[in-house]
């Protein structure tokens, strides 16, 4: 079996373009200041028990409590897999019905799709779509999947050093 | 989409799902308290949507899809009930002693 | 060989893996979020049309709807645990 | 292996597992914990209506189960109470 090398960088790449959009656009609407559902401040807590930052534990607790910007541009990257430019116009739609079923303004979701749409279509002419929906999964693994109370860490450094709590 | 191993083609989504419904099985069964049991639930339900998929059935994906999490929603509600239902009931018997004597 | 779907399939055996064997609820609650974002990507891989599409987006968020009822849950036996 | 045949084995073992559970698992004296050990060979079941293409029964089957969870949890609760 012969491995690409071109298809881990451009991995690596849609990767690195996927964490920095949903966890600025989480960031700028205020995801780690407060939980927005009654679940994420229990999240929150337990982490903090832990040993981990209490403001990056809000921010977990939300992506798995409401579809926020991650939801969004894993849905962004499928449907412009599948659609094209107008299948991402379609993903926001979906996602605005999801936020508002689960209870939330949906204003990060909303945008955080709309950007990621416009994103994937700047990039696409050297970057495949179905290596953003790769890079989402290994993005969202990162910190949901490997080690909690040192992406929650990460996380809270990044949202004070942005200054939104 | 398909893999070669040594001859036959092994498709990735499929795996993932006998995974997920052979684990949750196991899990569901071994866990005691409620919730525990709730949540290997939803991973079994999720090998199952899998699974479905796998075989092009899109309209029963969808259909099971809606019908989980209602599914959910009244079985957490009916074991909170019960646990506080329960609880209530041990500490009206532990003071029932107390007025006895 | 795809590379792309081995390696969403095998995040997706060490997440369940972790499902399996961790202890805390919490923690299992934020490893079934990433299982379900890797199922919706590999059923959205699987079938290339626009239907899979819906099913895949549909299937996130009657998953994401569950969850939220859970944690919504835990935090309530964890009060009445916490007070009785 | 064959899908259809591994999932038709598969069926197979979440009945008889599923059984076993139901009858001789760990804390099954409360009638909670027994009637969530009962989902199982429910969906041994759905798997095999599932190997033998049966569409119709199979959306039938599942759109029921999760109504029918309505009335079992109302039995046991109306149950624990009359009991009290």
């Amino acid at each position: 079996m012969d491995v690409n090398w071109m298809d881990f960088i451009k991995l690596l790449i849609s990767t690195g373009v996927c964490w920095t959009n949903f966890v600025l656009v989480d960031t700028y609407f205020g995801l780690p200041r407060r939980p927005g559902v009654s679940g994420a401040e229990v999240i929150g807590k337990t982490l903090e028990r832990m040993g981990g930052d209490i403001n990056g534990g809000y921010f977990m607790g939300n992506i798995v409590c409401s579809p926020d910007a991650s939801a969004g541009t894993l849905m962004a990257s499928i449907f412009y897999y599948l659609l094209g430019f107008k299948g991402g116009l379609i993903a926001t739609l979906l996602i605005f019905i999801g936020n508002r079923l689960c209870n939330d303004p949906g204003y990060a979701g909303t945008l955080g799709t709309f950007s990621a749409t416009v994103l994937i279509h700047l990039l696409s002419s050297f970057i495949e779509p179905k290596y953003f929906i790769g890079g989402m999964v290994m993005a969202i693994f990162t910190i949901q999947g490997l080690y909690h109370v040192g992406a929650s860490k990460v996380l809270g450094y990044i949202g004070r050093k942005l200054g939104m709590i | 989409m398909k893999v070669e191993v040594d001859g036959g083609t092994v498709e990735i989504l499929p795996l993932v799902s006998i995974f997920c419904i052979v684990m949750g099985c196991i899990g569901v069964i071994l866990n005691t308290d409620y919730l525990d049991k709730i949540i290997m639930l939803e991973f079994l339900t999720g090998g199952l949507i899998g699974l479905i998929v796998s075989f092009y059935y899109l309209d029963v994906a969808i259909l099971t899809s809606i019908m989980e999490p209602v599914s959910t929603v009244i079985l957490l509600l009916g074991s909170l009930k019960y646990l506080y239902l329960k609880r209530s009931k041990k500490r009206y018997s532990s003071k029932l002693p107390i007025l006895v004597k | 060989m795809d590379t792309l779907v081995l390696l969403i399939g095998v995040i997706s055996f060490v997440v369940g893996l972790r499902v399996f064997l961790t202890r805390n609820r919490v923690q299992r609650l934020l490893y079934l979020c990433c299982l379900n974002f890797a199922i919706a990507a590999l059923i959205a891989l699987y079938i290339k049309s626009p239907m899979g599409g819906v099913a895949a987006a549909v299937y996130f968020i009657g998953s994401t709807l569950s969850s939220n009822a859970i944690a919504h849950t835990i935090g309530k036996v964890q009060r009445l645990e916490g007070r009785g | 292996m064959d899908i259809v045949v591994s999932t038709l084995y598969l069926g197979y073992f979440l009945l008889i597992f599923g059984t076993l559970g139901v009858i001789l698992g760990p804390e099954t004296r409360d009638p909670l914990v027994r009637f969530l050990n009962v989902e199982i060979p429910t969906i041994g079941v759905m798997l095999i209506f599932l190997a033998y293409n049966h569409t119709l029964a199979l959306m039938t089957y599942i759109a029921i189960n999760s109504l029918i969870v309505l009335v079992f949890i109302r039995a046991i609760i109306r149950k624990e109470e009359l009991e009290a």
